[in-house]
């Protein structure tokens, strides 16, 4: 790659952004989804509907939360409710558009570790764990999943499957009680993979400038696909820079 | 009937080795000066149960404390590790470990039936997940409408549920304000329930549908100002996010470990 | 996203004839002025649902929207009976009522199961219960864990949910303050969602934790002041008791009711 | 009986409000039960705490509502909750002392018609129904239940069973998942009934001043069965009459 003035972090912050549109409810956890969802409020989406399992609804946050369930989150929030309600008459509902996950590991249909490193019972690295995951994987009318692009993350087999995504493809994810359409696109720091709709197997769609795709099938443990007609993401904008830079400039004034 | 205790009574009365007990508190009014209270009494063998262990049980799990966890996400939030959760999944240090692992929603659940006085609560979750395999609590009922297979998890029932809260007034009444995360249902699930509070005033100021825990489902009641820190407590102070970042070091070594608990802990006042 | 209309046009484009509607308020909020819309555009073959039919249901049965009527209790409170109510299940005038029982709590459920995306809801209930035998809807499930038995009730999720509410604001969120009933599991199981509010307002005065339902769960909004009377609306109006007293000879008979619904509900202005 | 200056109403309000206790929890629905937990709270047991369906904790009215959910009760109450909260968190988690119900019939055994009169399908009356009752009668730890005694309301065979007492006796209940005591007093415009310890059938204990215990006997239709040692139940104290009266004037004045 060459030399650029933005960093991975900005880039896919910026190209996850784009895919959000305005009035969209997004469930979001903290770092990079909720940097993403505030920066598509922020720029093209006014309206967007942002919901942090903490129980804040419609949260508006000037600066980036460290937590999720920082003070600034209820001050702005249009309603604080109950995590289990959270949970049950807004995730499990079927109200929420968009759920955004991250992950240590994922595989080729999209399935997501977020367990172990290792045997669950002598892990060699132990992870936080499932956290509000699986259900958003299940419950959210779709997922978006911001994740490196590297042979230790984009694996062939997950060391433990904590959140479903196509489970062994082939139309496997809709034989399960899943309601959501599941994975839909995944950002990593070199494109966009979407499922091939009739395998489910995650593609590389698109690439950013200036982006080797055979980087990308290089840094990914099975034989990643590469699309035909491979799209190019252009790079962030210097208005997109500016407002996700005053977002995180703002949150370490405020640490 | 609440009862007005000091922190050092309510623990010495309330908690007792072996049980379980549940500190509540999603991200805000995160009981640690409790916790710091138990630490110091050295109870050990207790089984912890709390949505995201947080500083909180990293510090009770590496003091000892505890010989297993229920939960489900144990991460420093927006930081990293909580490095004496691992130690002890891992390495079995100070002791082992032993986890019933969760998701939020199936945690959420539980507490929610503990407090409905259901045996388990129900919910669309653990779809194709590995937890199904490793927590065998994770079990499944049919609908008996739709067919449908849905997941459930037994009611969680701490023999102890502790909150921190903003306010309690001269009846014990105790007022929640702001994020909620599962503190009511953890409450209310609990056999007994202790809370400390930043202040006792002589009556709550609240508005109609203010969360208010009347003083009768209360045990006991310790007046701890900052007893939340350093979690936050609405209206009285904010997160001390610099903490939190600090703890990556403090909790990666062992001993800088103990020797931050033994100034800061064991050696504090109550 | 909530769309402002006048109360006949939101009537007019949501609630269509035979659907399952509810108009849910527990004795605070009853949406009377939806009520009067609905009987006035002539809506029939509807299936009305909520937990105490009250007055709202007694008109609306009474002049003929209604061929079923889910509920949990059909009286006027503290008053006595709901004489359309009766007549329509005695008699079959002005038409045959079917009827779904339930109990308080099952009702309770059934609407969180509802709100919640789940198919049913689960409660200690209907224990040796009347309405086991003629409530098809009331099941079991098995406990995987005691393996005790307990009471299933379908979830509800009703084609319209109607509600009354204080205030709503410019985005078209709308507050609820006081008693709540089932108002807000009700709200959020409906298909479709219209609220009537006593004033509109660019910004709620809300505490942190007030309930707020958020507007985009809300299909269209008409601004009604006065539009739960004879009901209340906290911090508007008093609940008028003396007309649920006085509904009693009105209700009574057929004759008397008619022509009182066609004085103050039919030829009243929208 | 001979004159007296009290009503039956107001002797059944005053027995049933001494049968209370200071820091008890009630369940009361509305009409005599809110009368009797309210006389309670202003004579001898200021904590009582007056749990109304309608979702108020700890209300502590001045005038006597009329509906469950006056506003009256919300102003005054430690805490307003949900309906389903009170169901679910309250009152099915056990933490309800005494259940307050009426009914329009009542058998041997203390089980309770409050649903029809005459068969389900063609009912001679349809009574408003179940409303909170079976459920207070099974997860409450005990219930009392206030009911003019007559033929046509203590009968030997319930129309429609609404709410369990103790279903066909003899551990009957105990066989079934309800949890609480069941029905341990009810209150008549005659005296008090309990159930029996092996059989658990109602037994007449005690009656009013100047009560003939067969009057009672007579009002019943199942052979009621009077306790060897029948006590006595001592009439309205003045006091309890003027904060009674006073309570209902409120109400009518408030009306």
């Amino acid at each position: 790659m060459k030399h650029r003035d933005f960093t991975s972090d900005e880039m896919m912050t910026v190209a996850a952004a784009r895919l959000l549109w305005n009035g969209c409810v997004c469930f979001v956890g903290i770092g990079l989804p909720s940097a993403v969802a505030n920066l598509a409020r922020l720029l093209h989406a006014p309206d967007i509907v942002l919901i942090y399992e903490s129980g804040t609804i419609g949260a508006r946050p000037t600066v980036l939360p460290l937590s999720i369930g920082d003070g600034e989150l209820a001050e702005t929030a249009t309603a604080v409710v109950s995590l289990p309600e959270i949970f049950a008459y807004w995730l499990q509902a079927g109200r929420v558009d968009v759920g955004f996950l991250g992950a240590a590991q994922i595989d080729r249909f999209g399935n997501l570790n977020s367990t172990v490193i290792g045997p669950y019972e002598a892990p060699t690295t132990r992870l936080p764990g499932a956290g509000g995951a699986p259900e958003i994987a299940s419950n959210a009318r779709q997922t978006f999943v911001v994740l490196k692009q590297s042979p230790r993350s984009f694996v062939a087999d997950l060391d433990f499957k904590t959140s479903i995504g196509f489970g062994a493809g082939h139309g496997a994810r809709a034989r399960t009680g899943a309601r959501g359409a599941g994975p839909q696109a995944v950002i990593t720091d070199f494109g966009l993979l979407r499922p091939a709709s009739d395998t489910q197997e995650l593609q590389l769609m698109a690439c950013f400038e200036n982006v080797d795709p055979q980087a990308a099938v290089r840094a990914t443990g099975w034989p990643l696909r590469v699309a035909q007609q491979l799209e190019v993401i252009r790079a962030p904008e210097p208005e997109e820079l500016r407002v996700l830079r005053e977002l995180h400039a703002r949150r370490l004034k405020g640490g | 009937m609440a009862v007005f205790l000091s922190l050092r009574e309510a623990i010495a009365r309330h908690v007792q080795d072996g049980q379980s007990i549940a500190l509540e508190g999603f991200t805000h009014l995160i009981p640690f000066a409790a916790a710091h209270e138990i630490i110091r009494q050295r109870r050990t063998g207790l089984h912890l149960i709390r949505m995201t262990p947080d500083l909180i049980y990293d510090q009770m799990i590496g003091m000892g404390c505890a010989r297993a966890l229920t939960f489900s996400w144990g991460g420093n939030p927006g930081v990293g590790s909580l490095y004496r959760l691992r130690d002890a999944v891992e390495n079995g240090w100070p002791r082992p470990l032993a986890l019933h692992e969760h998701t939020h929603a199936g945690m959420a659940a539980a507490y929610t039936a503990g407090a409905s006085g259901l045996p388990f609560g129900l919910l669309r979750g653990y779809i194709d997940n590995g937890l199904n395999a490793v927590n065998p609590d994770i079990r499944r009922v049919r609908c008996p409408y739709t067919d449908e297979e849905l997941a459930t998890v037994p009611a969680i029932n701490p023999d102890v549920s502790i909150i921190h809260a903003q306010a309690a007034d001269g009846q014990g009444n105790v007022l929640i304000q702001g994020i909620l995360g599962a503190q009511k249902e953890a409450a209310l699930a609990g056999r007994k329930l202790l809370v400390t509070v930043e202040k006792v005033v002589e009556r709550l100021d609240t508005h109609l549908n203010s969360v208010v825990l009347p003083g009768w489902v209360v045990s006991a009641i310790a007046q701890v100002p900052r007893g939340a820190y350093p979690s936050y407590a609405q209206g009285f102070y904010a997160r001390d996010n610099e903490f939190y970042k600090a703890w990556d070091a403090i909790g990666k070594s062992r001993e800088r470990f103990e020797r931050w608990m033994d100034v800061n802990v064991l050696r504090a006042a109550a």
